[in-house]
């Protein structure tokens, strides 16, 4: 019956385009979606090993730098003469490229941080997008710095009937990103259901008994995180090529904090939470707009943050499987 | 004097007290003893508030004190030196038993009882600026003990004073005990030690899963078989 | 060689302060293990009630700090009451995320109060530098120093010489055993969470004057408290106070001499090397409070 | 002479400058059940953790099949064949009875992160092979009927024995199980008395650390005998009974003495 | 009695009324601004000062005989909500054209969508370069670029007294800083005078002592300063702190206005180049358009120092109106084909534009004015 209902949401997800062209709601739950696949990476992390990374916008940042400079290609110094030179790549490669830095970074945080938990692992994740923040900024002849990447390409892909042509429209963005979303959902799932997945709910539940039962700690967290950053790394190359411009700024940390609210409300550690909670969170700043003062807009989601964590704490999906049979 | 009715208390969804009822009379010394995890501790921190009772009452003179915090038992007179004797580590000694003496306001009368402290443990004294991590076990033991006096309780409850003592220690801990009741105070106890324990003591309950399945004086309990039992498996 | 001197005094100024946002920062979470997001939004209020006594109320400067300092206290104080003291149970994560939520509606509501231009808060010191040498420095910042030092050794008098302080120390290293003793656990995170707010609030209200005032002043800032107490060990005073010099030394001088870019960056990646070495920070959680 | 499976030899342990383990000498025969007894705050607790890796000697060394095994990780000692159980928290709590069997299975699988994002024919066939070990187990536990509850719904007794047959699951050469029988009632205690024997006849070696005589003295072959962070006596049960060193440990020096 | 069903009717009249007060529906323009976050006071500025054009516009009878209705979006000063506003003014509220970014980074971040709706947008602060060179067609500035500006600061070198010999930059870490040490370097070393350091700072610091200490140790005697309002401001006083001893002048037309109810110490005069100078409307191009919109905002009573940057949004929705006239209906293409006729007298001067950029993909670029006023002990004058 649940696998009927999937797959049920997706068709009919899949279907919307179609049914409404409005490009503004396809425009909101395409950038939703992108975050909603953060946040379905995140989970990961903080849902099934319990670690709560306050700098996961790293990986989504990385992926979207690794991607947007993949395309734009680059020609920087390393000192003593030496050049590295690329010259422009296809999307996909940047895709992909996104995907094993990101990646990549996170096996180096997995390896740095999970040497200390609590709240000292938070701060040090936090730490973490800082750096990143700071070398984007700086780094200008890799980066432009704050004077961001523009022009970058769009997204490329076979279409039917038209071969491989780049994705201005609406809808093909759309379900694009959705297409992405299924499969880190299904990605997920498969963890998840896995023996990697039961080790790492084992860990999360009771450590020193998940150790006891041979599961090696760091190892599981850490294919964990660069399981995680990888699939953040692949929302920051959709999200680069759909928003054409990659800044500093995709570092800051209200992002991270979306993603992770995201989790939370929906529920950490199921496998629907985040895509519920993305939703709500996802379409809240849009929903809010006009209805409220700017400012306003803020405190009622600072506001509907506390709400959701003080009395919602398990998130709204376990709350509805207790209502539901 | 202390009086325990049907009280049932836990945590989360496991009851570790089921109905227990025990009393405590004036100037009396009575031990609780059991096997581990049969709820000994669980009822001294039920009594104190630490934690909450579901269901039954618990009465001091008659009055009902269950539920109350903390502070509001202390400030009627029972004080608890709870088990693996948890001083303050970075507080030193001297701050240690003045925590004790917190809820009191006659200066005078807690500077009388420190001095007494520290004459009835000299080596308190010599210690009195050092932090109470640095101690040994016996040391803070007897810290423990003397910060539990320093409120001037008129019931002390002990949570196994003797644990991981040395033999020596052990003794001299008994005999702390038994000086406290003689100066008139009254002492409700808990002690894996068990023998020692029903040697000591006036009257003593049985805990066995968190019901109460004996009573009686130490002598009547000390030669049944259910108390051999749960300690050396009829063995001896 | 003037150069170096001159960001040896500038470094000293800046770490005051920094250990000053740090201690607050690392008290509440000794005492009530909570990290608290709302530290830099407290710190701007601070500065905006400074703001409000000087040029809106026309009080004495010195009385607005004292005034900001309290009302810091009074906001921490119904946050604590409002926020953390229903969620005393939650998990440490649970409570991350609704500081945060709370951080966003404070800036947020500052924002609104006070638009989002800048603010200067006038104040009665000369606005020329004192010169000794080559070094030179203004006489607000050296008052800032000053009273800075004096709060710290206040509060650590606080927190060592009186009963609530050792009730304090007492709760920290032992929150049951101290409910035994008969200390009020609520009564003492309240007052913890109040004092750092304080402290955190009376950092910004003498900040405010050096600086200027602005809703999104807390950011940076709240991030660098959380590299301060990170340095020297979550929970540690005196770890807080070093951490504060070192971040302010290490800024001055690598920005001075390294590169001005990346100033902002050298406390996150010294934080990052030192949890790569010592990942308890550099001085032992042992002896964290007192 | 059976083989020794594990050895201890002069092991010490300071925690914050308190000795928890003085000098700690003893061996453990493959095949049989060794009891590992004493006063509490005596070290056996202390002595269960080093040996098991979650925390690290002083001094001494420990050797399994001859191996030394002091100061690795407690997953890399599990690995090795050396599994404990715990003695408070025995589940894994928001898990049901089921899915605990499984993840003490771990070892049992090899499955990685391939198999686990295309999972075909190899990987299916473990996870079918894992999914009837756990029923197994739950079988032998007798806790097949509630395989679907949360652990942490199950009774106190229940959860110590699904923690038991946790610790065995994945076949450990050596077992080590802390305090099984705390807290239990006596019929809970006979059913844990079974099960221990039933995992020997397995073939399994225990060590055992219990409070409840009775049990130590009808499972033990040999007992070794801890007080201060030293071993007082060791031997077969009928000899531990007669030692008058053990009862003064046990009933204080009053009870010996008279 | 009045029951529910009634008041909900009278609810949705009421704004059904008020918009019919008029003769016809409004032409909607799109805004788009930094109203919350960290540079949020600017945008507020521009915005205020788009409300007030629009006032001005709607009490002369609007245009082409209907009101005009400003629909303002907050972008929250991060690029990522710069399109996602763009995107709801357009494709929600069928906005034919935007005004906006503020920082060149919103302004490019939205770039690429206004190709895709083909919509065109007024750029009224945005300074980079990259914006009017990058081929987009749809994009028309009215502010000017930092090599516009240092060209123009060019010419009143004369004017300096002692002279400018030896140049040193003090430059906020963005597009904005680091586009204005790189422009003037270039204007001025064209004229022969030497370029020292340049130190750069986040857009968050607030602590400047490092680098102003740093750029003590350069033989310049005058430092470019480029940074927002607030960083101008804390770098002025913080350079009197630390004894910098240099000529200090701001560019990027925004004045930092705190420091005239808080002078600095005597001696100390700094120069800001400023596209519009409130303190003599008397002396702008125009000088009753320029005394107009000064009354509007004053009679507001909102911050005499917004009038610096509040006239971009005034003069952008003049812009806007000016070419939906000549247009003849608010329609994208036909505003955007307009807009290339557009000349109008604004508060800066005269506006039009230029083409620029790769062929057949030209951008707009207006020619604006620039002044020099001075500050000295919290009075201004003009250079």
């Amino acid at each position: 019956m649940n696998a009927l209902f999937a797959w049920g949401f997706v068709a009919a997800l899949a279907a919307l385009p179609l049914v409404f062209p409005d490009p503004y709601l396809l425009a909101v739950l395409t950038s939703a979606g992108i975050f909603i696949i953060g946040a379905i990476s995140l989970n990961l992390l903080l849902g099934y090993t319990g670690q709560l990374s306050l700098g996961h916008v790293a990986f989504f940042g990385l992926g979207a730098y690794a991607s947007a400079l993949a395309t734009l290609g680059f020609d920087i110094g390393i000192g003593f003469g030496w050049r590295v030179v690329l010259a422009p790549q296809p999307v996909w490669l940047g895709f992909l490229a996104a995907i094993v830095v990101a990646g990549g970074f996170g096996w180096l945080l997995g390896r740095l941080a999970f040497r200390v938990r609590g709240a000292y692992f938070v701060i040090i994740t936090i730490c973490f997008a800082q750096v990143l923040r700071m070398v984007a900024l700086n780094w200008v002849e890799l980066t432009q710095g704050p004077m961001a990447l523009i022009s970058i390409p769009p997204f490329s892909l076979w279409w039917p009937g038209q071969g491989v042509v780049p994705l201005y429209r609406k809808d093909q963005n759309y379900w694009l990103v959705l297409a992405v979303a299924v499969l880190a959902f299904l990605l997920v799932r498969q963890v998840v259901r896995s023996r990697i997945g039961r080790a790492l709910v084992a860990l999360r539940a009771n450590e020193p008994l998940a150790r006891s039962v041979g599961i090696r700690v760091t190892h599981y967290l850490v294919i964990a995180a660069v399981l995680s950053a990888g699939i953040a790394g692949a929302a920051g190359s959709l999200f680069a090529h759909y928003v054409r411009i990659v800044d500093p700024d995709v570092f800051l940390f209200i992002y991270t904090v979306t993603m992770v609210i995201m989790v939370v409300t929906g529920g950490k550690g199921t496998l629907w939470g985040p895509v519920v909670g993305g939703l709500v969170f996802g379409l809240m700043p849009d929903l809010l707009r006009g209805t409220a003062p700017p400012e306003a807009q803020w405190i009622i989601y600072g506001a509907a943050m506390i709400l959701f964590v003080m009395f919602l704490p398990r998130g709204i999906v376990p709350a509805l499987a207790r209502r539901l049979p | 004097m202390l009086r325990l009715e049907g009280v049932s208390a836990g945590y989360g969804r496991i009851a570790a007290l089921a109905e227990v009822s025990l009393e405590v009379r004036e100037g009396e010394l009575v031990s609780l003893i059991g096997a581990n995890g049969a709820g000994k501790s669980t009822t001294l921190r039920t009594i104190s508030g630490l934690l909450k009772l579901t269901t039954g009452r618990i009465t001091l003179d008659g009055k009902e004190i269950g539920n109350l915090p903390p502070r509001e038992i202390l400030a009627r007179g029972i004080a608890h030196c709870p088990e693996g004797r948890r001083v303050f580590p970075h507080l030193s000694v001297r701050e240690n038993l003045a925590m004790g003496a917190l809820l009191r306001r006659d200066r005078a009368g807690i500077a009388q009882d420190l001095e007494a402290m520290y004459a009835r443990f000299p080596r308190l004294r010599e210690r009195s600026a050092q932090a109470a991590g640095t101690l040994s076990g016996g040391e803070q033991q007897m810290l423990a003990i003397a910060r539990a006096l320093m409120s001037r309780p008129r019931l002390v409850m002990f949570d196994e004073p003797s644990l991981g003592l040395a033999p020596s220690l052990v003794e001299q801990v008994f005999a702390i005990v038994r000086d406290i009741r003689a100066a008139g105070t009254t002492v409700l106890m808990v002690e894996q030690n068990a023998m020692a324990a029903l040697q000591l003591c006036d009257r003593a309950y049985l805990l066995e899963t968190g019901h109460v399945v004996r009573s009686g004086t130490g002598a009547e309990l000390l030669a049944s078989p259910d108390v051999r039992d749960a300690y050396l498996g009829g063995a001896i | 060689m003037d150069q170096a001197l001159q960001h040896l005094v500038n470094g000293t100024v800046l770490g005051g302060t920094y250990a000053l946002l740090g201690i607050g920062l690392t008290l509440v979470f000794g005492v009530m293990r909570v990290v608290n997001f709302t530290h830099g939004e407290l710190y701007a209020f601070g500065a905006y009630m400074t703001y409000a006594g000087v040029s809106l109320l026309g009080l004495n400067f010195y009385l607005s700090l004292a005034l900001a300092t309290l009302l810091g206290m009074a906001l921490g104080a119904s946050i604590e009451w409002l926020l953390l003291r229903p969620m005393r149970k939650a998990d440490i994560d649970s409570v991350m995320l609704v500081m945060i939520g709370a951080a966003l509606v404070l800036q947020n509501g500052e924002m609104w109060a006070w638009g989002g231009v800048a603010k200067l808060i006038p104040n009665p010191f000369p606005g020329t530098p004192l010169v000794v040498g080559p070094v030179s420095v203004m006489p607000l910042r050296l008052f800032v120093l000053v009273v800075s030092a004096a709060l710290l050794l206040g509060f650590w008098l606080l927190l060592d010489r009186t009963r609530i302080g050792m009730a304090m120390r007492a709760t920290f290293q032992d929150p049951e055993t101290a409910a035994l003793m008969g200390v009020r656990i609520g009564w003492v995170n309240t007052a913890t969470f109040a004092i750092g707010s304080g402290l955190a609030a009376a950092a910004g209200a003498l900040l405010g004057p050096v600086f200027m005032v602005s809703p999104t002043m807390g950011d940076l800032v709240g991030l660098k408290a959380f590299a301060i107490v990170i340095l020297g060990g979550l929970g540690s005073l005196p770890g807080a106070t070093i951490g504060g010099f070192a971040l302010g030394f290490v800024e001055e001088f690598a920005g001075g001499f390294v590169s001005t870019e990346y100033r902002d960056a050298f406390g996150f990646l010294l934080i990052i090397l030192i949890l790569a070495v010592r990942p308890q920070g550099l001085v032992p959680a042992k002896e964290r409070i007192g | 002479m059976t083989d020794v499976l594990l050895s201890v030899e002069g092991l010490g342990v300071q925690i914050g400058g308190l000795t928890a383990i003085a000098d700690m000498s003893f061996t453990v025969p493959a095949g049989e059940v060794v009891s590992l007894i004493g006063p509490n705050g005596a070290g056996k607790t202390t002595a269960f953790n080093v040996i098991t890796g979650y925390m690290r000697p002083t001094r001494g060394r420990i050797l399994f099949e001859g191996r030394p095994i002091a100061g690795l990780a407690p997953e890399r000692i599990a690995a090795r064949g050396l599994v404990r159980s715990f003695q408070r928290t025995s589940v894994f709590a928001g898990c049901t009875v089921f899915e605990n069997a499984l993840m003490a299975l771990h070892l049992r699988g090899r499955a990685g992160l391939l198999d686990a994002l295309l999972p075909f024919l190899r990987a299916r066939r473990e996870e079918a092979a894992l999914h009837a070990e756990a029923a197994d187990l739950l079988d032998l536990t007798g806790l097949a009927d509630r395989a679907g509850l949360p652990a942490e719904a199950l009774a106190y007794g229940e959860q110590r024995r699904l923690g038991i047959a946790m610790a065995a699951a994945a076949h450990p050469r050596l077992l080590l199980l802390d305090e099984p029988a705390a807290g239990l009632n006596p019929s809970e205690t006979a059913d844990c008395i079974a099960l221990i024997r039933g995992l020997k006849e397995r073939g399994m070696t225990v060590l055992l650390v219990e409070h409840d005589m009775a049990m130590v003295m009808r499972l033990s072959d040999r007992i070794v005998v801890l007080n201060q962070g030293r071993i007082i006596a060791s031997g077969p049960p009928a000899a531990i009974r007669q030692d008058p060193e053990v009862i003064r440990a046990y009933l204080g020096a009053a009870h010996a003495a008279a | 009695m009045m029951n529910r069903r009634t008041l909900l009717l009278a609810g949705l009249a009421m704004p059904a009324l008020s918009r019919h007060g008029f003769a016809a529906d409004p032409i909607r323009i799109g805004m788009t601004q930094p109203l919350t976050g960290a540079v949020a006071a600017s945008g507020n500025y521009v915005a205020n000062g788009a409300k007030i054009a629009v006032e001005v516009l709607n009490a002369a009878g609007g245009v082409l005989g209907r009101p005009i209705e400003l629909v303002l979006e907050d972008n929250k000063s991060n690029p990522r909500e710069a399109v996602a506003a763009a995107e709801k003014l357009v494709l929600r509220d069928k906005v034919p054209v935007l005004i906006g970014a503020w920082s060149s980074t919103f302004t490019l971040a939205i770039m690429p969508k206004l190709i895709e709706y083909k919509v065109p947008m007024i750029v009224e602060t945005s300074s980079a370069a990259r914006i009017t060179t990058s081929g987009n067609p749809w994009v028309f500035r009215i502010a000017p670029t930092s090599e516009m500006e240092a060209v123009a600061f060019a010419e009143l070198l004369g004017k300096f007294d002692p002279p400018i010999r030896k140049i040193d930059f003090l430059s906020v870490n963005n597009d904005f800083g680091r586009g204005a040490a790189e422009k003037f370097s270039a204007a001025l070393g064209a004229k022969g005078i030497r370029i020292g350091r340049t130190e750069t700072m986040t857009p968050e610091a607030t602590d400047l002592a490092a680098q102003i200490t740093a750029l003590r140790q350069s033989d310049g005697d005058t430092v470019f300063l480029t940074t927002g309002v607030e960083q101008q401001t804390l770098a002025l006083r913080q350079a009197v702190e630390q004894r910098l001893g240099k000529r200090i002048v701001t560019t990027g037309g925004s004045f930092p206005d705190q420091l005239l109810a808080n002078p600095l110490p005597p001696g100390n005069t700094s120069y800001h180049i400023l596209f519009y100078a409130p303190w003599f409307p008397e002396r702008a191009p125009h000088p009753q358009i320029a005394e107009r919109y000064t009354a509007e905002w004053n009679k507001k009573g909102w911050e005499f120092a917004g009038l610096t940057e509040g006239f971009r949004g005034y003069d952008a929705v003049l812009t806007v109106a000016v070419a939906i006239k000549l247009a003849g209906k608010p329609e994208a293409e036909a505003i955007r084909a307009a807009l290339w006729k557009v000349k109008l007298a604004g508060v800066n001067g005269d506006i039009s534009f230029a083409k620029e950029g790769p062929a057949g993909q030209e951008s707009g670029q207006n020619k604006p004015n620039v002044s020099v006023v001075t500050l000295s002990e919290g009075k201004t004058g003009l250079l």
